[in-house]
């Protein structure tokens, strides 16, 4: 594994997505949507709202990271890019860490955006920033790295769209449940022990990112 | 073994559909095979079988010496392989496409750059997505990003198509230059005759079998 | 259609200001000044909102105007769908991006008026804020399809259909508050009640005022900016057809005699 | 407009339906995910989920039916059958009528499927049946009708898939407040006059219907 | 009037890109006329032009006796256009494909039959998912979904593309059919003597204008 070669490809995903403006001209807005929409769910008062802030915060991640994980698998299939990588001496697992990696970088610019104007909308207070800046990085870890693999299970399927949700959220929802915990106690609102929460995502971190290492050139092979 | 391609009733399915049914053939280094046959004869099957893409089902297929039914992947990165599909990202532009691959194949800056202009698509192109090409600059863009790889075994499959006069003339020279450098090429094409060079060895696959195999002496492309 | 040059009637550079432009904006310095003394001097307090009232004179305005700014771009639209002129398409888009702010700003002032008077920022069962937040995100996604790669054509007749579909939700936002009275925080006409007093309500027309000039003042200047800007996309066009001629050239000897040796055989 | 050819074209978008098996094998099964997972979302008991029941269910519907759309602007995309059609005699309101119809077939049986599930699932007692048939079915022809109308919009742009969820969700969200509402009365559980919603949701069947007709033909002329 | 196609210095853009930089050409009804050119030279997009899939920009371009600055779709059901990309529903099999294109243009049962049998497809084939296909095979499935409309105007933008040999037989009596029929034929081809009739027009093109026309007499193939 030569992390340079994961680097170029994590490169070549961001600049993917920097020229076609998805980020800022749609998944953005997209963003503040979600959060909209979940308001008209719970047509509650601002109480509830802010009680169930931070599941709200991390469900919304998990839906647009649904769609960014179709957009990354998307651009490998649409020309057989994915069947091209396989013909270089390139290593599966750096390719993993390098989708991984651009996947990390964009959720991770969305999580800030949406934190802040769920901060601002739903009027909370962070009593723990350390605690929330490190569950959101280790969730997102887990997430990108769980997407990646997932993506590539999903993908040339030709139901890629249908069948990634189904098999993605089942295994990142209890990374989202635990990051909603941290969140929460960082926001004070409930006694969690956000704190053990954090563990709990490390290891769904580690796990995910070592298993994808390893799964991946397995997955892949068989274009 | 000077075998690059070793072949003995090979069969390959694609889902339940038995794409070949039995393919035996030989094929030495510095080698330049036609592969001929009806649409639908398992020729682009016998290719991507070739670049270890496939799994053999029954039979043996040896490919620079692997054993394919054993390690589909050792072979993989000495293998370029020109298929229906292009390999390009369509929101690249044709330098970053190249430069991309290029990188991957770890050549240098030079080779990139030279590919690109091998390929006539210096000048505007360099700098337009892929997204926005012809059939025939995608097709040339595909091969640049090929041609930096420095394969030494090329599978083509119809490495005309899409191309014009000039484009047909430069994939002819490369295919010769590659096969005198002590490369192999197993090229398909439906209209043989075309080719620069119409002497060598064609196969006919029909079937998904080998039904022809005949070679005109006298081309002088085996380097052995 | 013909190529106009980046040069207006007199001959110079083509710029966004006009004499009436200038105009326009004096006006505006000027009479922003004064709208500020009326709003936070002259004007009396509330009995119950006491200062917060003041937020009425920018709050109301700006909410009449996105709406009005909205009307245009659906206007704009109707217009380019049945001239097909780049005209219409600019004054859509033109107006469509202000209507955006004048929204946001409506949005953003209604928030901050909520806190005092209803000690909250936000409500999501009130249907007036809820609509009016629909029709910014609507107005949101037409700017964001404003900006995706397509022939500018294709682009305006796209966003055509969108801003007038946007703008359907207008009366429904409007008689929200009449249509579900029970689900709504928010004032009702308290202007039309006439139980205003003749201070509060002389503001109110003066911030009106103030916005219409500053309505159309944005409107000049971002349709020129628009109209400018589709005018340089086309400056190069006579280089870039020459150039793309000069292509021929290079090919000539080649292709010709490609085509010779097909008609001899 | 020939109603021949928009049947044809229902059929023929069904039956690609039915032959990758998206509605059985997928959809449906991400329909009961986005259920459990607002349940996570709420992280509340029983009372709060009957209560926001209606809501759950037409947001879901919402999720489901951009899913959908997606599938089916994609269809027509992937080998260019749109501009193939564009080459035909075909009138294009037939064309947008045919793509509803199998729009708004998709959606009713994912609907009818999800309402027996929420019924379980939160106990929920129906009190006034026909309200809740009129309004789903007043309410699907809206969101078919303004889906298929954007879908088209935001084809053919290479940022398709995220360009569609922004401009559609906020004109299909007062459907599905709406529907909510009608649904809330049927349930009796909120004091809104359901009847009264069921107006307001004809008028968007209508408008985007008629809408739909009209512009269809402009949107996919310059392919 | 006679002129099927009567261009004018017709310019077309594609984003900013001039691709027809003012092309003068006139085809009239029952000719075959081959295009060529180089990749990039705006073959591809003429066709479109033709088809009145894109907006003239400058000159005057009539098709079939309509105003293509007025109305592009007055002309398009009588157009068949067989583009790089085939028009067909991946996940429906070769029948229903042709079978929905054939209702769409108000083909009889008959004669869809009869395209999937000319075309070779009958047999296993006709129950395949198009997405199966071989590129040969998909190519003639599109060939078959084209020749239900019997348009009046064929506009082939490499015909022979991906086919064997049988397929170009297959395609080039076809097109001689058809011009025979009175209808006429605009095909674009990058190895124009392959052709089974190397006589009749051709037209080159290059850097998006028409730089020769030449005639060889004697094809006999215009029709009044
Ligand atoms: C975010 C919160 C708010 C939003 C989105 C909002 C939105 C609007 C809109 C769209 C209008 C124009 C209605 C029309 O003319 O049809 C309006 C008018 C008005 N708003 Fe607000 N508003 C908000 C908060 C408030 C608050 C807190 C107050 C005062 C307590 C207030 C008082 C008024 C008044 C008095 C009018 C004029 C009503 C009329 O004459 O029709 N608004 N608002
Ligand atoms: N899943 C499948 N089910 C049935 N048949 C299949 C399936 N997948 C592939 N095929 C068949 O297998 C063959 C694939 O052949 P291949 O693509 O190798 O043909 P080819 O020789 O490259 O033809 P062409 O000249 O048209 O490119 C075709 O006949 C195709 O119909
Ligand atoms: N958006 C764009 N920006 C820049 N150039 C473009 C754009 N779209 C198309 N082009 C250029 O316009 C030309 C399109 O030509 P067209 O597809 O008609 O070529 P062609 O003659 O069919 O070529 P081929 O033989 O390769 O199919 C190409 O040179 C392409 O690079
Ligand atoms: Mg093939
Ligand atoms: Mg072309």
């Amino acid at each position: 594994m030569e992390f340079r070669d994961a680097w170029s490809i994590a490169l070549k995903d961001l600049r993917i997505e920097l020229r076609s403006r998805i980020l800022m001209n749609q998944i953005a807005p997209y963003t503040l949507l979600i959060v909209v929409l979940f308001g008209f769910a719970l047509d509650a008062n601002t109480q509830t709202l802010r009680d169930t802030g931070p599941g709200l915060f991390w469900v919304a991640v998990l839906l647009i990271a649904l769609l960014a994980i179709q957009r990354a698998v998307k651009i490998e299939e649409d020309d057989a890019a994915r069947e091209r990588m396989l013909l270089t001496p390139v290593h599966s697992p750096s390719v993993f860490l390098g989708k991984s990696i651009a996947l990390f970088i964009q959720l991770f610019a969305l999580e800030i955006l949406l934190f802040f104007v769920m901060l601002a909308l739903f009027d909370l207070s962070v009593e723990d920033p350390l605690l929330i800046f490190l569950s959101a990085v280790l969730a997102t870890i887990g997430i990108a790295s769980s997407g990646t693999l997932y993506g590539v299970i999903a993908a040339g399927v030709g139901v890629r769209e249908t069948l990634l949700p189904i098999l993605l959220l089942p295994v990142i929802a209890p990374i989202a449940i635990g990051a909603t915990r941290a969140f929460g106690d960082s926001f004070g609102r409930v006694d969690a022990d956000g704190w053990a929460w954090l563990g709990l995502l490390s290891v769904f971190a580690v796990v995910y990112t070592v298993l994808g290492m390893l799964a991946y050139g397995q997955l892949v092979e068989d274009a | 073994m000077n075998d690059v391609i070793d072949l003995r009733e090979a069969v390959v399915t694609l889902g339940k559909f038995p794409a070949l049914t039995g393919v035996t053939l030989k094929v030495t280094q510095g080698e330049i095979v036609t592969v001929c046959g009806p649409n639908g004869a398992g020729k682009s099957t016998l290719l991507n079988l070739c670049a270890g893409l496939l799994p053999v089902r029954e039979g043996s297929a040896y490919v620079l010496g692997e054993n394919l039914r054993e390690n589909r992947r050792a072979i993989r990165q000495d293998i370029g392989l020109l298929g229906h599909k292009s390999g390009l990202y369509d929101d690249l532009t044709v330098e970053e496409n190249v430069t991309f691959w290029g990188s991957m194949v770890r050549a240098g800056n030079d080779e990139i750059a030279e590919a690109i202009k091998f390929m006539g698509l210096d000048g505007r192109l360099r700098k337009v997505l892929v997204r926005q090409l012809s059939a025939g600059q995608r097709r040339r863009a595909s091969f640049a990003s090929l041609v930096v790889q420095r394969p030494s075994l090329w599978l083509l499959d119809e490495p005309h198509a899409a191309l014009d006069t000039d484009g047909r003339d430069l994939v002819d020279g490369l295919i010769q230059e590659a096969a005198a450098s002590g490369a192999t090429v197993l090229l398909v094409s439906h209209a043989p005759k075309e080719l620069s060079s119409p002497s060598g060895r064609f196969v006919t696959l029909a079937g998904g079998r080998v039904t022809s195999d005949i070679n005109n002496e006298g081309s002088g492309d085996g380097v052995s | 259609m013909k190529i106009k040059l980046l040069e207006s009637n007199d001959g110079r550079p083509n710029a966004t200001s006009s004499r009436s432009t200038r105009f326009l904006g004096i006006c505006l310095v000027l009479g922003i000044p004064v709208l500020i003394l009326f709003a936070f001097v002259f004007s009396p307090k509330d009995d119950t909102m006491e200062d917060a009232v003041r937020l009425l004179y920018i709050h109301v305005p700006v909410a009449i105007f996105s709406y009005i700014a909205f009307g245009v771009t659906a206007m704009g639209s109707i217009f380019y769908l049945w001239k097909q002129s780049r005209w219409w398409d600019t004054t859509a888009h033109a107006s469509a991006e202000i209507g955006v702010i004048f929204c946001g700003l409506t949005l953003v002032t209604g928030s901050i008026w909520g806190r005092p008077t209803w000690n909250t920022w936000w409500e999501w069962g009130d249907v007036r804020l809820v609509t009016t937040l629909v029709m910014f995100l609507i107005f949101i996604g037409y700017l964001a399809l404003r900006q995706v790669p397509a022939s500018p054509h294709v682009r305006a007749k796209r966003a055509a259909i969108v801003g007038i579909i946007g703008t359907i939700n207008i009366p429904i936002v409007n008689r929200s508050v009449e249509w579900w009275e029970n689900s709504t925080l928010h004032q009702q006409s308290s202007l039309t009640d006439g139980n205003l007093e003749d201070l509060t309500l002389f503001t109110w027309f003066l911030g009106t005022l103030i916005l219409a000039i500053a309505y159309v003042w944005l409107m000049i200047h971002r349709f020129r900016v628009g109209w400018l800007s589709t005018e340089y996309e086309s400056l190069g066009y006579g280089a870039a057809i020459e150039e793309r001629k000069a292509e021929a050239d290079l090919h000539a000897g080649t292709r010709s005699g490609t085509t010779e040796e097909g008609e001899v055989e």
